[in-house]
């Protein structure tokens, strides 16, 4: 473990990897999945709670052909998530899967991939369109328990999973604060680990606070600096939700070509976070400082 | 001089602000709840317990109205706890604890099936809707639980939604507990612009109190549900603080950027 | 909700019920653990991770039946717990029956009752003394997943858990800091929730610190302020360890006559939790301030 | 003077640090693994990272030794994550991130089984024994397992222990990977005060090294064990510097209470 570049870090990423971006309504790696994009990754598996904006630019860019997760929208409105429907909708710029769960279903997945559990039980699931709908009813198998019968499901075990956090140490020791969703279980379901930070902070200072380390550093293979890498969610402590750009997203990417300029300007067009962060300073949203 | 008349979507909010009592637990769903909620909070619930998805349990009345349940920042200072959605989801929904849920419903059934996935084919749909969230898991447990329609298209009323996002009484007549689900569990009350409604034994909707001014013709005639005719008792309006106070929260949602309340 | 005396929240537990006893080598309910022992609660069902000093206490006083841990001793030194062995050898004062878990198995049982699962996934566990021994194989039941087959083990749903914390607020909003070992699982499986609390604090303290909460205050029932309520054990940021005492209790507590003439001296011998620091102070062991 | 030549005692803990290699990650048990990994912290591995069932992550050296694995306030200021036990139960020993895994053993047999159960009837034993706590999972799935039995009492050393409270590799020759155990888990090193073993590919034991002065027929008479004779290399005794170390460690044992350095 060292700290890494985001590039160095991001080329833990294969084409055809399944990987949990973590992150609920806050701490969502944006920077991470701008350089994703950046990297022109293909085929990807994505796993999200909530799929939000980011999973929408990741879509949007072509980067995914299938996707896991509860649901997708931008929170601010809230307002549809455009790329993500033409994707699902027309095939557009790739068609993509949607393996659509109750969010407390998604989670214990995590979980038991996270503890290396076989399975785990589903809660009642018959007659919901997530058990009906065949592209993915396999994944509800049925076992008799005290006589009872009940649905299990497989653990989800990603490739790679990337979270967003206030503060890591250089041993990648993670720190977080806050609602905490399913970010650990994601994070430590996976086999490579990548941690985007705001700040690289010193071993001592975590031993201070080790009541908030989410992951502990044996478990992580890339620390990444990114001050700002959660923008435009928020992070406890950091910055807030930056809700008028997240306004202005939903505004901008209603069309296809109005989506691929909204890229060029935000991700082809800036080299890496700075560049982002100075963008969004120059365009008269937040002022965002960890 | 402003309107004495409260206009149907600050009447709904006044509505289903009286679903959060003071000194209860509810778990708040995303959008109306949250909003209706805080006029609760305003009006007579100050120590209002709100459980959301993502782990946090938030008490009192935050500075901000959150654009979202999971925008921390608005609520931090306010919560009483910070969890995860393990927490949430499998040991509050299921554990008893909680008062009531309530969540926001845009595509409802005669049954409280809510669907916010896809118009059309799952594999190939006309319209992809965002998925439910913990929306499903708060369907699917809890057991005092608010839909609220924040809209009177006829459109959002369906005789049977196409695709179950999360399950209401299913088709009716004991299938919801057929199919596995915990008896006494589900939706008990639907809340719309026009009137509230109860769920019967047959896990039907059945009309319960009209807005002030709405007859049964019109609340059928938003639904299209068969719906009896007969005497129901006029939900009580907002005098002229209480709607002072509606208005201020729907201002407030306007500043966050609440989609549903551009002109 | 209302804060309690020891005396009213120790009156929820019934004779004959599943009592799951929190804390870990630290943070461990002494106080409570006296008053059911003055009360003579009897036949109780008690969970524990690690039973320790205040299992053996339970038993060695007559309130235990059946017990479900993973293991018994005193971790000073380590020595014997011996009333916990006179029970299990020659049934005094009292038989008891031991359903030993691996603690891995064990957490996850209580995991999967906090979060009201209908089974859990368990280790392997076959050719284990564990598994083999009749008094309990029927706890693992075989089912077939992906074609292989597994064990699973129902959860533990105790009647009443009982925790002790540094701080919790009067609407019983729970505060840990330190290693959470299975706490919170132990706590949130319960159909009662004991909390004691080192000190009970404003609910401001509780929201600027709310990362710290490990049960809502709408989860528990009786919050009781038992400043010093874990000795011998430590409270993180509290105090330490009495490691003098434990040594002392195990040199003291080998005969039946000697234990009952402890109990006599540390419970039965004073009536409350002040009147017992009072007696730790003068006779020489720690000063317990929280 | 102090005696330059290390008590068995001396040169089992100087034996066992060994295993504890600087900047690695070791689950480690209660009672002597936690006593050799503070000597490896003072001699060679001040960034030795262990990990506690109770959720405990320590790295570094903390101020005093602690009485056990649970003693939080004695590590408080060295510890990277405070987690809980489904932590490091359940990820921590099986996503193969520990570099290796230490338990303390009483009682154990050729296979590396351990007893700390009971001895006689499960039901009426004639003794109790403590049970196994973690110990039973580190068995039952770290990957590199070295087990470190502090007596040389050939009472500890079984042929097969009737009850496995921790379990090693069964009955051997593949007996524990067809009772569902993961293969490549399990007991891999056994160190006793007179040499060390490791396990061959049958599950058996199979003496490695003996240490300075001890013989093949020494360890035979101790373990009761089937062993060839043979050239055994001999572990490294201590330096005086490094002897003095582990001599600190043991005097700060005995100010904390430890039994069974007793005289």
């Amino acid at each position: 473990m060292a700290v890494s570049t985001m590039t160095t870090a991001i080329e833990a990423v294969d084409g055809g990897d399944v990987v949990y971006v973590g992150g609920f309504g806050f701490a969502q790696p944006f920077s991470a999945v701008h350089e994703l994009i950046r990297q022109g990754v293909s085929d990807l598996h994505v796993i999200r709670s909530s799929g939000g904006v980011l999973l929408d630019q990741l879509v949007g860019a072509g980067c995914v052909s299938e996707t896991t997760i509860a649901h997708c929208w931008n929170a601010v409105g809230p307002t549809p998530t455009s790329a993500f429907r033409r994707a699902a909708e027309d095939g557009v710029p790739r068609p993509i899967t949607v393996e659509e769960h109750g969010l407390g279903n998604l989670v214990l997945r995590l979980f038991a991939g996270a503890r290396r559990l076989p399975f785990v039980p589903a809660g009642p699931v018959e007659s919901t369109g997530q058990f009906e709908n065949q592209s993915f009813s396999g994944k509800f198998s049925e076992v008799t328990f005290d006589g009872d019968s009940h649905y299990v499901m497989e653990p989800l075990n990603p490739d790679v999973s990337i979270i967003h956090v206030p503060r890591a140490d250089e041993r990648g020791n993670a720190q977080l604060t806050g609602a905490r969703a399913e970010i650990k279980h994601g994070a430590m379901a996976a086999d490579t680990l990548l941690v985007t930070t705001e700040e690289v902070v010193s071993s001592e200072q975590i031993q201070d606070t080790p009541d908030e380390t989410v992951v502990p550093g044996f478990m992580v293979d890339h620390v990444v600096e990114s001050p700002g890498g959660a923008h435009p969610s928020g992070v406890l402590g950091c910055y807030g939700r930056d809700i008028d750009y997240l306004e202005h997203y939903g505004e901008v990417t209603g069309s296809l070509d109005d989506f691929e300029a909204y890229l060029d300007e935000w991700v082809y067009g800036v080299s890496d976070r700075a560049e982002y962060l100075e963008a969004v300073r120059a365009s008269g949203f937040a002022e965002v400082s960890p | 001089m402003s309107d004495p008349e409260p206009t149907q979507r600050e009447q709904l909010l006044y509505t289903a602000a009286q679903e959060f009592r003071d000194e209860s637990t509810v778990f708040t769903g995303f959008h109306w709840p949250v909003v209706a909620a805080r006029v609760a909070r305003k009006l007579h619930a100050p120590n209002l317990t709100s459980v959301f998805e993502a782990g946090i349990v938030y008490r009192g009345t935050s500075e901000t109205l959150p654009t979202s349940t999971t925008e921390i920042n608005a609520f931090d200072g306010n919560t009483d706890m910070y969890g995860n959605s393990i927490d949430t989801l499998h040991t509050f929904l299921k554990s008893g604890h909680l008062d009531r849920a309530a969540i926001d419903v845009s595509n409802v059934d005669r049954f409280g099936n809510v669907n916010t996935t896809v118009i059309g084919d799952y594999d190939d749909p006309s319209v992809r809707l965002p998925g439910p969230g913990g929306a499903n898991d708060i369907a699917t447990h809890a057991e005092d639980l608010t839909l609220i329609c924040g809209s009177a298209d006829p459109e959002r009323y369906q005789d049977r939604v196409s695709y179950v996002s999360s399950p209401g009484h299913i088709d009716g007549d004991g299938s919801r507990e057929a199919a596995g689900f915990e008896p006494g569990t589900g939706p008990s009350k639907l809340i719309t612009p026009l009137g509230t409604f109860r769920f019967d034994e047959t896990g039907r909707t059945r009309l319960d109190r009209l807005v002030p001014g709405a007859t049964v013709a019109d609340a059928r005639e938003m639904t299209g549900w068969p719906i009896e005719d007969g005497d129901h008792e006029a939900l009580p309006a907002p005098d002229a603080d209480e709607l002072a106070v509606v208005r201020e929260v729907l201002e407030e949602a306007a500043d966050r950027n609440y989609a549903a309340i551009r002109p």
